[in-house]
C-alpha cells in the first residue's frame, strides 16, 4: 500500500464489512459475488484457449486478477445506474448481466455476439441492461460517461454511471476534461481507476507524476476521491458506495483509485509480460492477494461456504464457460453483406430518410 | 414570404426544435449567457434556461464526448463548435465515438446527435481557423454531413438534422450569416440526401456546396450575360447521404461539369463528385470534369490574398470557358 | 542482396539515422524498454539510450505537440503513434501545428519532423484501431504523406522522411511487417515523390499505394495467368508529393484504370488520382477509372468478414474484367 | 485576491522591490520596463485605431491591462530562454525584440508583417528572438512549450521556455498532458496562466472547478506552483525568477498563475464586451491596478523618475506606434503567387526534393 493509501485507510477490513451495504448482504448474495468472480475468470481461461488455438485474432485483454473492483463496485448498482469502462471489459460485461454465450460469440465474430460479431473483444455494449461498452480508444469513454450521467442529471433521475479507466489511461487530456466538467457541473459520474500498477510495459511510476496517488489529482478540480484497496471486496464496496451516494443523492462526482493486478500480460499478444516486471511480483500477487482467493476464505471464515459448496459453484462457472465456447464456435459467421447493417439507423430500419440520398460509396 | 438571415433561420430551427422535444438541448461554449459567439443561439437560453442550453468550459473533446454519451441515453444533444476547425482538438470523440459505435454495438446503440458550426476560411483569421472537414466527415462511413447554402436551407436541414437518428455535422458558414433569403412561416423540413438545382441550364453544371453555391451562381449570371452561356448549377446541399441522381442527371444533361469547392483540392468533396461523375456519366461527358476548390496551401490571413485563395466567380468562369 | 522483412527494413533506417544524426530522436509508447507495440524499435534504446529513445505516457496530443517544439528547435523528431488510428486524439497538433506553422510564420520555421506507426485494418482489432487517414493527411498543405508497401521502399522511404525538412507522415501497415524482401547492405535513400511500377503492363493499370499494393500484384498475377490481360502495378509510394507523370504515363500507355485503395471510398486518396487521371487523360481512357476501396463501412470486427472488407485480388479481377 | 493568494503572498510589496533581481535593476532598467508597456499599449491603441477604420478584419485581441505579465516575465529572459503564447501575444512579441513595424504590417495582411502577412494577428512569431507565437488553437502551444524546453535539455542548454496561455485554456486536455510529461520528465518549461478572470465572456468560476486557484491544480504532477499577484512588477520578476531558476538549474517545470486584467472584449469583434461584466468593474481596475499607472508611480516614489521624463517615454511610444501605422499602410501587400510560398521548406529552397513530385494540387 502507498503512504496515500495508508493516510487514507482509517478503517480495517473488518470494519468495511461491517459498513452498513455489507452488513447488510445475505449469504446469498455473497455468493453470489463469488460466482460472479468466478465466472468471469473462466469465460476468460476458456476465451484465451481459444486465442491460443488460434480461433480468435486481434486483441484479447484479460482481466484475470481484476475481477473483485467489476464485481464490487457494479453489485451497488441499481437500474437506474450505469457502467461504461475501456476494452478490458469482460469482466464488467459480465458482472452487468450480459450471458457468457453472447460474449464469448463475439470475441469469434460471430452474429450471434452482443455486437453481431461488429465490435469484438473491446467493444461490447448491452444498453438494455445499462452496459455501455467496451471502448478501444485510451480513456476515449471517460467523457461518454460523464455524458451517461448528464443524461441521468436532466432527467432528473437519481443514478449514477460508473466510468471506468486504467492508471495509463488517466494521462489522456479528455479525461482531464470530463473531470473539470464533472466537478464544475454536478454531473453524478463516479470515475474508477483500476490501478493495476501498468500501462502495457510501463509502470505507474513512468508514466504519471504524482504526489501521493493518482486519485489525488481529484483535488486539482475540487472533487472528493477516494483510494480502495481492490483485492478485498468489502473495501470495495463500503467505499464506491460512498461515490455512488454522492452521485445519487448530491448529484456529485467523485474520482476512485482502486488498486488491483493483472496476471497475464496486457494483451494475450504481450510478448514481453515477462519483461517489464519479474515473475515473482506475478506470483507473489497470486498467492497473497488473489481476490478470488481472499473472498474464498472470507466466506469460510463467516460460515458461509465450505470448499465443496465453493468447488460446485466454480465447477458451474466452468461448465457455463465451456458451454459459451461451444455456443460460439457453432454460431455462424455474419453474411457479407451485413457490413453495411448498423451504420445508420436510418437506413437500417428503412425509413425515407433512409432512402433519400446515397449512404454508401462502394463502387 | 418573410425575408431573414441565415443567421436567423438556423436560430429559428433552434428554437423551434427546442420547443418541440423535451429532448433537445444545446451545449457548446458561449451557447448561453453570451447568445453564441456568432448568435447563432441568440435569445434562446433566455427564452429556454440553463438546463436546455449549456455553457461548457474550452474543452471540445470533453463535450462533445458528453455530447454523444447524452446522445446514447435518448437525449438529442446539438453541439456547437463555435469553429468546426477546433473539431481537431476533439476529434477522436467525432470519429471513433460519433461515428462507430453505433456500428461496434451491432446496431444496438442510437446516435441522435448533431454537431454544428461555421466550417469556412474567408475571414481573416488565419489557418488554424479556417479549416473546412466536409470531406474528412464525409469519408466516415456512421456520419452524415449537410452544407446549407442559404436561409432556406439552413432552417430545413438544421430541422432535419436534429430530428434525424444518426449523428449529423452541419456545415455552416460565418459569410453565410447575414445573407437574407426568403423563409416561410409554416414548419417545412428538407430531407438529408436531397440536392437542389438551384438555377437550371444547358451547357455546363457548376456543382458544390455551402458558400461555392452562392459564388458559382454569380458566375453563372455572368456566363449568361458576358458569354451566352446557361450554367445549371447543383447545390448538393447534403454531402453524405449524397443525392447523385441529381448530379448525374444535370452532367447528362449539360455534357460538362465545373466543381466549384472551398475544400482544399487533395481529396476535398469535389475530388469524389469528379469521380463519381466520370464514373457514371463518362459517355455523356464531352470534357474533362475540372474544379475549382481553394488554392492548396495553408489559408492566407492577408485579406486580398484570402480572397482570391477561395473559388472566385472569375476562377469558375475561366474554367469554364476552358471546356465549353 | 540480404533478404529481410519490412520491420527489420524500418528498424534499420531508424538505427542508421540515429547513428548518422545526433539531431534525431525517436518518441512514443512503448517504443524504447518495451522495444516497440510492433517491434519497429528493437534494440534502438538499448544501443542509444534513453535520450535517443523516450517512452511517452498515452498523450498523444502532448508527446505530439512536443515532437513540433522539439522540430521548431533543431532536433528532427521522429514519433511513433502505435497505431494511426490515435492519431485522431492528437489531431489539431498534427493539422494545426506541424501542418500549419510554417506557412503561419512565413517561412521562418521549419519542422523536420517524422509520424510514422501502422494505418491499416485487416488486423482483427475492430473499428477504432483500424483507420487510414493518409486521405486526411495529403488533404493538408503543409503535410507529406508516405506510404511503402516493401521492405525496401519502406526503409528508403523512411530515411528520406527522417532528413526531409518538412513533416512526413509514414504510413505502415501491421499486415506488412512480417513481408520479406531484398534490401541492400549498402546505403540508400529514396525520393519522396517519385512512384514505382511494381509491374510493367500493356491492357490496364493498377494503382494503390501500401498493402493495396501488393494485392494489385498478386491479382495482376492472376490476371495475366487465368485471363490473358496485362496489368501494369503503379505503386504511388509517395501521396504528397506525387508522382503524377508516372500514373498518367501508364494509363496513357493502358487507357484504362482500376485504383486499388484500402482507404474508405468517400474522399479517399483515390477519389484524388482518379479525378486526376480524367482531367489529365481524358482522352486517353477507354473506360472510365474505378475504384476497389475498403468497403465503405467502419471496420468490421469478425475476421472472415473483414478480410473481404479490404480489396481483395477477386474484387480487382471482377472491377478490371468489367472495363477491359 | 484569492484566499489562495493570500496564503502564498508572504511578502509585502516592499520585499519583492528587496528581492535580489529587483534591488539589482538600474534605473535605466527600470525606465525600460516602463517604456515597454507603453509600447505595447500604444501600438495596441494604435492597431485599434486601424481596425475601427476598417483597415483590418478578422481578429483582434487587445492584452490591453495586462502587460505588466510579459513585461515582468520576459525581462528576466537570457538568449538561452525561450517564449510561447497564445493569440492575445502582441505584448510577448515587443517585449520579445519584435519592432512594431512588422507587427503592426502583419496585422494589415502585408508581405512586410513578421509572417509576411500569413498569419495575423493571432500568429506572430520571430524565432530568431526565440519567440515561438502566437497561436490561435487554445492551448495549442502548450505541448510546443513543452518541446522547446525539451529540446534545450536534450542539447544540455541552461535554458526554459515560458509557456503562456490564458485562464479559459487550463481546460484543454493537451495542457494536462504537457504538465504530466513536463513534471514526469523533468523538463524546464515555466508554463504560466495568464488569469485575467474571463474566457471570452465566461468568467472563472463558470470555467473551471478549483480549490483556492487554477495554479494549486500543479500539485496533481507534483509540480511546483505559486500565484503571482501581476499588476506588482516586482512581484512578477521577484516570483517568476524563482521558477525560471527552478527550470534552468533543476531541469524541473513550475506552474504560474498571474492575476491580470483585459480592459477590451475578448477580441474587438466582442460586442459583449460589457454584458458579461459591469461596466464599474472594469473602471476600478483601470483606476486602481491598471500596471502601467502603478509603475509610474513607483518609480516616481523611488525618484527613477518624474512626470516629465514619463510623458517622454510615452510620447516617444506614441510616435513609434504611429511610424509602424504608416510603414504598415505604406507596405505592399504579398503577391497573389506568394500563397505558395512557405509551404514546404524543400520547395522554397528549391531542393531537388523540393522539385519531386507534386507538392500543390491547384486544377
Ligand atoms: C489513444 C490511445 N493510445 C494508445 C492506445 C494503445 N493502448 C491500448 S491499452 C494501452 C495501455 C493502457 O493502460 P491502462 O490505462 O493502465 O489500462 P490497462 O490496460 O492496464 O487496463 C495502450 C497504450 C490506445 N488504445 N489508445
Ligand atoms: C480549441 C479552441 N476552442 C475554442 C477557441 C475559441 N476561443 C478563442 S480564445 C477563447 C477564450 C480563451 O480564454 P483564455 O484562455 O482565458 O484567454 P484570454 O482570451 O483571456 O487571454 C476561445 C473560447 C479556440 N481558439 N480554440
Ligand atoms: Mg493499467
Ligand atoms: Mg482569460
Amino acid at each position: 500500500m502507498t503512504t496515500a493509501q495508508l493516510e487514507k485507510t482509517e478503517h480495517s477490513v473488518d470494519d468495511f464489512a461491517k459498513a452498513p451495504v455489507n452488513a447488510s448482504l445475505t449469504s446469498k448474495q455473497k455468493l453470489g459475488f463469488l460466482r460472479d468472480m468466478l465466472r468471469i475468470r473462466r469465460f476468460e481461461q476458456a476465451s484465451l484457449k481459444l486465442y491460443q488455438q488460434g480461433k480468435m485474432g486481434g486483441f484479447l485483454h484479460l482481466y484475470i486478477g481484476q475481477e473483485s473492483v467489476a464485481v464490487g463496485t457494479c453489485s451497488l448498482l441499481t437500474p437506474d445506474d450505469h457502467c461504461i469502462t475501456a476494452y478490458r471489459e469482460h469482466g464488467h460485461a459480465i458482472v452487468m448481466g450480459m450471458t457468457m454465450d453472447e460474449c464469448m460469440a463475439e470475441l469469434l465474430g460471430k452474429s450471434t455476439g452482443c455486437s453481431k460479431g461488429k465490435g469484438g473483444s473491446m467493444h461490447f455494449f448491452a444498453p438494455d441492461k445499462n452496459f455501455w461498452g467496451g471502448h478501444g480508444i485510451v480513456a476515449g469513454q471517460t467523457p461518454i460517461g460523464l455524458g451517461i450521467a448528464f443524461a441521468l442529471k436532466y432527467r432528473e433521475i437519481k443514478g449514477c454511471c460508473l466510468t471506468f479507466l486504467g492508471d495509463g489511461a488517466v494521462n489522456q487530456g479528455v479525461f482531464h476534461e470530463s473531470l473539470n466538467i464533472a466537478a464544475l457541473w454536478g454531473v453524478p459520474v463516479v470515475f474508477i481507476v483500476e490501478n493495476n500498477g501498468y500501462s502495457m510495459g510501463t509502470s505507474l511510476a513512468r508514466s504519471s507524476s504524482i504526489r501521493s496517488c493518482l486519485a489525488e489529482r481529484a483535488n486539482a478540480y475540487a472533487m472528493d476521491w477516494d483510494i480502495v484497496n481492490g483485492e478485498n471486496l468489502y473495501e470495495v464496496r463500503a467505499k464506491s458506495v460512498e461515490a455512488i451516494t454522492r452521485a445519487r443523492e448530491e448529484s456529485k462526482p467523485t474520482l476512485l483509485e482502486i488498486n488491483t493486478y493483472r496476471y497475464y500480460g496486457h494483451s494475450v499478444a504481450d510478448a514481453n509480460t515477462k519483461k517489464y516486471r519479474k515473475a515473482e511480483e506475478i506470483e507473489f500477487y497470486k498467492q497473497n492477494h488473489d481476490p478470488i482467493r481472499l473472498w474464498e476464505k472470507q466466506l469460510k471464515a463467516e460460515g458461509v461456504a465450505d470448499d465443496e459448496k465453493i468447488a460446485a459453484i466454480d465447477h458451474e462457472a466452468r461448465q457455463e464457460a465451456a458451454r459459451s465456447v461451444q455456443f460460439a464456435e457453432e454460431s455462424p459467421f455474419p453474411e457479407l453483406q451485413e457490413i453495411f447493417d448498423d451504420v445508420y439507423y436510418e437506413v437500417d430500419q428503412g425509413t425515407e430518410a433512409g432512402h433519400t440520398g446515397r449512404h454508401f460509396f462502394n463502387d | 414570404m418573410p425575408v431573414i438571415t441565415y443567421r436567423q433561420a438556423l436560430n429559428a430551427a433552434l428554437a423551434e426544435e427546442l420547443a418541440r422535444d423535451e429532448n433537445v438541448v444545446i451545449i457548446g461554449e458561449e451557447v448561453a449567457e453570451y447568445n453564441g459567439a456568432y448568435k447563432i443561439t441568440e435569445g434562446l437560453w433566455k427564452k429556454f434556461g440553463s438546463r436546455r442550453v449549456v455553457d461548457t468550459p474550452i474543452s471540445e473533446g470533453g463535450f462533445l464526448g458528453l455530447g454523444v454519451g447524452a446522445a446514447m441515453m435518448g437525449l438529442r444533444p446539438v453541439m456547437e463548435l463555435m469553429f468546426w476547425s477546433f473539431a481537431y482538438v476533439g476529434f477522436d470523440q467525432i470519429v471513433n465515438n460519433a461515428g462507430c459505435i453505433r456500428y461496434m454495438s451491432g446496431g444496438l446503440i442510437n446516435l441522435p446527435l448533431v454537431i454544428r458550426g461555421p466550417a469556412n476560411g474567408g475571414t481573416n483569421v488565419g489557418a488554424t481557423h479556417s479549416h473546412t472537414p466536409e470531406n474528412f466527415l464525409g469519408n466516415t462511413p456512421g456520419l452524415k454531413v449537410v452544407s446549407p447554402a442559404t436561409p432556406y436551407d439552413a432552417k430545413g436541414l438544421m430541422k432535419t438534422a436534429i430530428r434525424d437518428n444518426d449523428p449529423v455535422c452541419v456545415m455552416e458558414n460565418t459569410l453565410l450569416y447575414g445573407d437574407l433569403g426568403e423563409v416561410p412561416e409554416e414548419e417545412y423540413t428538407i430531407p438529408l440526401g436531397v440536392a437542389d438545382v438551384k438555377r437550371e441550364g444547358k451547357d455546363i453544371s457548376l456543382i458544390g456546396h455551402g458558400r461555392a453555391v452562392i459564388t458559382a451562381l454569380r458566375a453563372a449570371e455572368r456566363l449568361a450575360e458576358e458569354f451566352d452561356i446557361s450554367a445549371e448549377v447543383v447545390d448538393l446541399r447534403s454531402i453524405r447521404p449524397l443525392d447523385e441522381e441529381t448530379i448525374l442527371a444535370s452532367v447528362r444533361k449539360t455534357h460538362r461539369a465545373v466543381l466549384v469547392d472551398e475544400n482544399k483540392p487533395f481529396c476535398g468533396v469535389s475530388a469524389q463528385i469528379a469521380t463519381m461523375i466520370q464514373e457514371y456519366a463518362f459517355d455523356d461527358l464531352d470534357a474533362p470534369v475540372t474544379r475549382v476548390c481553394a488554392l492548396d496551401a495553408p489559408a492566407i490571413y492577408s485579406p486580398p490574398l484570402e480572397e482570391h485563395q477561395l473559388p472566385t466567380a472569375d476562377r469558375i468562369i475561366e474554367k469554364v470557358l476552358a471546356v465549353c
